[in-house]
């Protein structure tokens, strides 16, 4: 227990200092990667820790970009409390969803959530006036400066992703020590039996869906604040299937896992489709292996072989 | 085992990709008079090669290869050849923003160029304009001219979808009828038809009596055809995506011997063969074309050389494979982009990352562009203030399964009051 | 000391389908008690208990505990108010440690005072004789040392009631004479209500036994009582 | 059009869509019957199903109808064929944990997906119809001189269309007496029951399960190239199928034949008739949503048992 916070301070430590030294194209990617990587934790928060399978998870990231983005062009806040909107938006949205969906268990729950977020985003499109549909909207660089910070700045964008990131990375890691975090990986391992030592387990899923759905939606409206468009492609499947894929692939209910499985993902997107135009080929065959060689991923794998005390 | 099945598509493939590499790789030598300033311009090019946007990447890939081509013979761009770095996009907003920081800060490229689909524009343009990189795009939306990006992204090559529109309904509602009914898919790209076309039918006196908006996804068609008013005496049509040979049949289908008359972009056949069963209905109804995909009598020598360059028989099929149907109304854009690209290069004596913001200035002092082996598609005139060209717009009709031109519009028929001046913005 | 009931139930029954598995059974369980309840198999022990604790919904009738009506409370409502079940299939937190399934069951009694949590985590670990295998993932331990496990949780909830479904089921018989030793030492500030088909557990244990045979009871009475009760010896003859 | 007429349209296209779905669906149902996995490359299936149709038409090339019977034959057996080896190959490794299955198979989609891409291409193509006419129907209508039938405008459909029903038809039954009157549906009762027991009694189980999963491909690559003539082959098609079928399999109960069809039906059929009262893409949503809280207010679907 000990050494995991030194680990995890001191991944931020070297994300604090790889700002100064990296390559201006890694840098910016990295920024992408930190705000990516904060939607695969919100999801490793429900996937990882108290083991529900979500495939429609697109919907609390669009819930918070929308949320964000609407309040600028419709209601014209500024960028700050629009984040905030952005945030309380995902946070009602999954709260309405955990109480709907928590109803069903495993397929069921699966397909439900699905579907919901299916509806998302046919509902987007519906609204084509407001949202301007599957063309989405840019979110103007002038309105993006919180405190006469230009939030377009490289190397602001690269603290505000690393600010977002930490404060989740760091939320998680004192959520699974804590009572409430233990209950919830007890709910992943066997809900009958934390049920009969008195615990409320309903009401874990439920807040388990709120937390992950929150902070999945604060990444969403981050990557608008940050990036300057709002669009519906993120509210389509494959943004449901990423974070499933980046947390199976760094490791599932470990911390550090979907940053690391993120990471590592999209340079071997980035590479890839270098090498052929079907990179998306490349994720396929890594799904399949992982399932069949490394069920646990990267950092599962880190925990077996090496460090057991890994949260 | 599908792959061995397809020689020709295969043929394709590698074709491409040997005309790819023969411009990745310039012949040095060429150019070695140049001395220090041989070092090649590189033009990030962003194209939809996965994802829906596929079909119409793949052609916008050809023609910008050809062109680069064509560039590079006749000794590049002041002096320097020029480097076409293509990638990936996935027709994905967020991978475009990510492809166009790629150019910027690995590949170190000039210019990022290309790209078709609203949505993969609008994701990129934030971070062109971040990265102030020149971003020319290729995409026929009414983005760039309404103001929606910024003064690093311009569309010099293709008439964006309001003049296009607008330049239809006069001759719609004198030839054709006054009451319209309008499909078209439910998402931006729809939208603007519906909302364009309806105010510039009823310039012209005429009305949309109904407006069906499909969804996306939709690969059935029929039951929505009832909501079609008795009293239509004009459908007009723009589909896109891989069903719209679905959806044109099930039309045809549904009418019978008794439909009203038909007007369609052909956006809702691009890359079909008109000769595929179950078109043939279509026989005597019209379409919007960018550019006439089938040779014209009137050919001009242009068109004939840029058919030449690119690789594409009189019926806009390529020429190794004449069931492989080109996106001719649309690619043109990518050849007529490159060589704007290349005069506002040299009015600016460009040299380097350096003169970007000089490369912009020169663009935006462009007026007319005339028919030329550069202007395939027709003069054009180019609004520096809104960064958008004007061309002219073609009105054909199915004749013996060919699409032949009954009318060209001017380019008034196509202009609209300025929405935005991107020249007054700083850099 | 006065015999107040802890636990009892009136009318209770339930039917799966046509079949009336529990059926009109009153029950009384005083305080302080040793109770064994046997019955042959299927006689609807299982279900009885997990009607007592909440895991099944009663048809109909009702369960007091505390003098307070429990019927409707769902399972963790009752168990937040002293009852406690370990399950006849071992039921444990096999991918965590022996410390952290045992930790699940104390910390829902203590929240978040952790010094205390270590300290009792250990006392209850030490009474099964687990504390040497606190660090041990619960899935590697032998079947003998989950069964004990189990009890563990069970005690690390310091119930009032302790509900105990065959535990000595695939216990070796030392392991069965530290059991019942355990039990008489729990049960000096807490009720036990144990399901056993081991006669010489029930025979060391109970103060008094309940027999239940096709979901209603034939006999409740001492140990030699329903030795001697010929109605017991059909039903397990018969059955 | 008038409104009798326009429902009766309506759900002539529903049922066209249901019998294809049915299909589809039957596959993803029986595969989760008998294995207990899901499988999410099945949609990939389907589409691959129609690209071999293609592919096998333009390679004989001839009259319509020989091109199209032989695919209707290969097609579904090389896509079996498939998805046997990929059952073989990775599903038998991962035992057929549920979880797993479901990440291996969403792996599994994108490689089908990408290969078609790298090796069909991004193009739409058809498929011709081995026959396709027009069909223009009636409408009866109680008028002032009494019951009359008249043509309404536009009311019509095409014989390949009612093929395409009478071919599903055929095809359930030619499914339910294999099920229920052969010795190999009687080996997958057995296993579907009681997947231990049956590898007690000496049944191949892991063989079944290879076995079970190519059907499942097959039933959905055999309704692919059922709609090819009316839609085209094109690598994405199989997003939607997978969907509809997830959504018929938990609407008649996981695992449940009977309820499946009936599901299909009703699916495909409310999916036209929505279509009529309300504006396209608002009767998608209101579908989808309806579905959702179906599953939300009865997990285990209209047909299922409590068990499933």
């Amino acid at each position: 227990m000990k050494k995991s916070l030194p680990l995890h301070l001191g991944l931020i430590a070297l994300l604090i200092a790889l700002q100064f030294i990296l390559p201006v194209y890694h840098h910016g990617v990295l920024a992408r990667v930190m705000v990516m990587a904060t939607y695969a934790m919100g999801y490793n928060i429900m996937f990882g820790y108290t083991g529900l399978l979500s495939l429609g998870h697109a919907m609390f990231f669009a819930a918070g970009m929308y949320g964000m983005g609407l309040s600028v062009t419709q209601l014209d806040m500024s960028i700050g409390p629009a984040f905030g909107m952005g945030i309380l938006a995902s946070l009602l949205f999954s709260l309405l969803v955990g109480l709907l969906a928590l109803r069903t268990i495993g397929v069921a729950f699966m397909i439900v959530t699905l579907m919901f977020s299916q509806t998302i985003f046919l509902t987007i499109l519906y609204f084509g006036s407001v949202t301007r549909g599957d063309e989405g909207f840019v979110i103007q660089q002038s309105v993006r400066q919180i405190a006469g910070l230009d939030l377009s700045d490289p190397t602001i964008r690269y603290f505000a992703a690393l600010t977002l990131f930490t404060t989740v990375l760091l939320g998680i890691l004192w959520l699974v020590r804590a009572p409430t975090g233990r209950v919830l990986i007890a709910i992943r391992e066997n809900e009958e039996r934390a049920k009969m030592l008195g615990y409320d387990t309903w009401r874990h899923k439920l807040a388990a869906v709120v937390m992950s759905g929150t902070v999945s939606g604060a990444a969403g409206a981050a990557y608008g604040v940050l990036f300057g468009y709002v669009g519906a492609s993120f509210a389509q499947v494959p943004y449901s299937i990423f974070p499933l894929l980046w947390v199976l692939l760094g490791g599932a209910g470990t911390v550090i896992g979907p940053f690391i499985g993120t990471l590592f993902m999209f340079y071997l997107i980035d590479l890839s489709s270098g090498i052929t135009d079907a990179y998306m080929l490349v994720v396929g065959v890594v799904l399949v292996l992982l399932t069949m060689f490394a069920r646990n991923g990267l950092m599962g794998i880190v925990r077996e072989r090496w460090a057991k005390w890994l949260p | 085992m599908v792959n061995k099945a397809l020689p020709t598509r295969r043929k394709i493939l590698t074709g491409m990709a040997a005309v790819g590499a023969a411009t990745a790789l310039p012949d040095v030598t060429r150019f070695a008079h140049a001395g220090s300033h041989s070092a090649p311009i590189k033009i990030g090019f962003q194209v939809h090669r996965t994802g829906i946007g596929a079909a119409y990447g793949r052609w916008y890939e050809r023609t910008t290869n050809a062109a680069a081509k064509v560039i590079n013979d006749a000794g590049g761009i002041n002096g320097r050849p020029i480097e076409i770095v293509a990638e990936d996009d996935g027709t994905d907003p967020k991978r475009g923003a990510e492809v166009l920081e790629k150019f910027a800060n690995q590949h170190g490229c000039d210019i990022a160029y290309g790209t078709l689909f609203s949505h993969v524009v609008i994701g990129s343009a934030p971070r062109a304009a971040e990265l102030k990189m020149p971003y020319f795009v290729v995409s026929e939306g009414h983005h760039v001219a309404s103001g929606m990006l910024n003064r690093y992204t311009l569309q010099p090559g293709i008439t964006d979808v309001k003049s296009q529109v607008q330049a239809m309904a006069p001759w719609v509602a004198s030839n054709l009828g006054k009451k319209i009914t309008m499909i078209y898919p439910d998402f931006a790209f729809g939208h603007n038809h519906r909302d364009f076309f309806s105010e510039a039918i009823e310039a012209q006196g005429g009305e949309v009596v109904a407006k069906i908006a499909i969804p996306p996804t939709e690969a059935s068609f029929t039951k929505y055809f009832p909501k079609i008013p008795r009293d239509t005496e004009v459908i007009y049509h723009v589909m896109v995506g891989p069903s719209v040979l679905t959806f044109v049949k099930e039309l045809g289908e549904f009418f019978g011997p008794s439909a009203p008359a038909i007007f369609g972009f052909v956006d809702s056949l691009e890359a079909v063969d008109f000769a595929t069963p179950g078109l043939e209905f279509l026989e005597g109804t019209h379409f919007w074309e960018g550019m006439p995909r089938y040779v014209q009598p009137n050919q001009t020598e242009y068109d004939k050389f840029y058919r030449a360059a690119i690789g594409i028989d009189e019926n806009g099929a390529s020429v190794d494979d004449p069931k492989d149907v080109s996106t001719y109304a649309h690619m043109f854009g990518c050849w007529e982009t490159l060589f704007t690209i290349k005069d506002g290069m040299e009015a600016a004596g460009y040299k380097g990352i350096e003169d970007r913001t000089k490369l912009i200035e020169a663009v935006e002092a462009i007026t007319d562009m005339p028919e030329s082996n550069e202007h395939p598609q027709g003069a054009k005139l180019f609004n520096g203030k809104t960064h958008q060209v004007f061309g002219p717009q073609y009105i054909s009709k199915v004749e013996g399964g060919k699409l032949m031109v009954k009318h060209t519009t001017s380019l008034e028929d196509g202009f609209y009051p300025d929405e935005v001046d991107y020249t007054t913005q700083s850099f | 000391m006065a015999a107040v009931n802890l636990l009892s139930t009136r009318d209770l029954s339930r039917n799966f389908g046509g079949l009336q598995a529990v059926q009109n059974v009153d029950f009384d369980l005083p305080q302080g008690e040793i109770r064994a309840l046997i019955g042959p198999n299927g006689a609807g022990k299982t279900t009885f208990v997990s009607m007592l604790c909440g895991r099944i919904p009663a048809s109909s009738g009702t369960v007091t505990f505390q003098g307070q009506d429990v019927t409707t409370l769902p399972a963790h409502k009752r168990i937040s108010l002293g009852m406690a079940y370990t399950f006849q299939i071992t039921s444990i937190f096999g991918n965590l440690t022996v410390f952290e399934n045992v930790a699940l069951a104390v910390q829902h009694r203590l929240g978040r005072a952790t010094k205390q949590l270590q300290t009792e985590v250990t006392t209850a670990l030490t009474r099964v004789g687990l504390d040497r295998r606190a660090d041990q993932v619960a899935g590697d331990l032998a079947y003998g040392h989950q069964r004990l496990l189990e009890i563990a949780m069970g005690l690390g909830q310091e119930p009032k009631l302790l509900i105990l479904d065959e535990p000595t089921q695939g216990l070796s018989d030392g392991e069965i004479s530290e059991f019942i030793q355990l039990i008489r030492e729990v049960s000096s500030n807490t009720t036990v209500l144990l399901i056993e088909h081991n006669i010489n557990v029930v025979m060391a244990l109970a103060d008094r036994i309940t027999v239940l045979n096709f979901g209603e009871i034939i006999a409740e009475g001492t140990p030699d009582e329903i030795h001697a009760n010929p109605a017991v010896q059909a039903a397990y003859l018969g059955g | 059009m008038e409104f009798g007429p326009h429902l009766m349209l309506a759900m002539l296209e529903g049922l066209v869509q249901a019998s294809v779905l049915t299909l589809t669906a039957l596959g993803l149902s029986l595969v989760f019957g008998v294995m207990r996995v899901v499988n999410v490359a099945h949609g990939e299936f389907f589409m691959l199903g129609a690209v071999l149709a293609w592919w096998i038409t333009s390679m004989l090339g001839g009259p319509a109808a020989v091109g199209f019977i032989a695919a209707l034959i290969v097609a579904p057996l090389l896509v079996g064929l498939l998805a046997g080896a990929a059952d073989w190959l990775i599903l038998r490794r991962i035992d057929y944990d549920p979880e797993r299955t479901i990440v291996a198979t969403i792996g599994l989609l994108y490689i089908i997906q990408q290969v078609t891409l790298m090796t069909y291409g991004p193009d739409a193509h058809p498929v011709a119809p081995p026959f396709n006419t027009r069909l223009a129907l009636p409408w009866f209508e109680w008028g002032e001189n009494g019951f009359q039938m008249y043509w309404p405008w536009g009311l019509s459909t095409t014989s390949y269309k009612l093929f395409v029903i009478v071919a599903a038809i055929v095809t359930l039954i030619g499914v339910w007496l294999l099920m229920a009157k052969t010795k190999i549906g009687l080996i997958l009762r057995a296993t579907q029951l009681d997947s231990e027991i049956a590898q007690a009694f000496g049944i191949p189980v892991e063989r079944i399960y290879a076995l079970v999963f190519g059907m499942g491909a097959a039933l959905a690559a055999l309704g692919a190239v059922l709609v090819v003539p009316i839609q085209q082959a094109h690598y994405l098609m199989g997003a939607d199928p997978l969907l509809l079928s997830f959504i018929v399999v938990i609407i008649g109960g996981l695992g449940s034949l009977r309820g499946t069809v009936v599901a299909a039906v009703l699916i495909g059929m409310s999916d036209g008739i929505i279509s009529v009262f309300f504006t396209p893409t608002l009767a998608k949503m209101l579908a989808t949503l309806l579905v959702a809280m179906v599953l939300v207010y009865r997990p285990q679907g209209l047909f299922g048992a409590k068990a499933a």
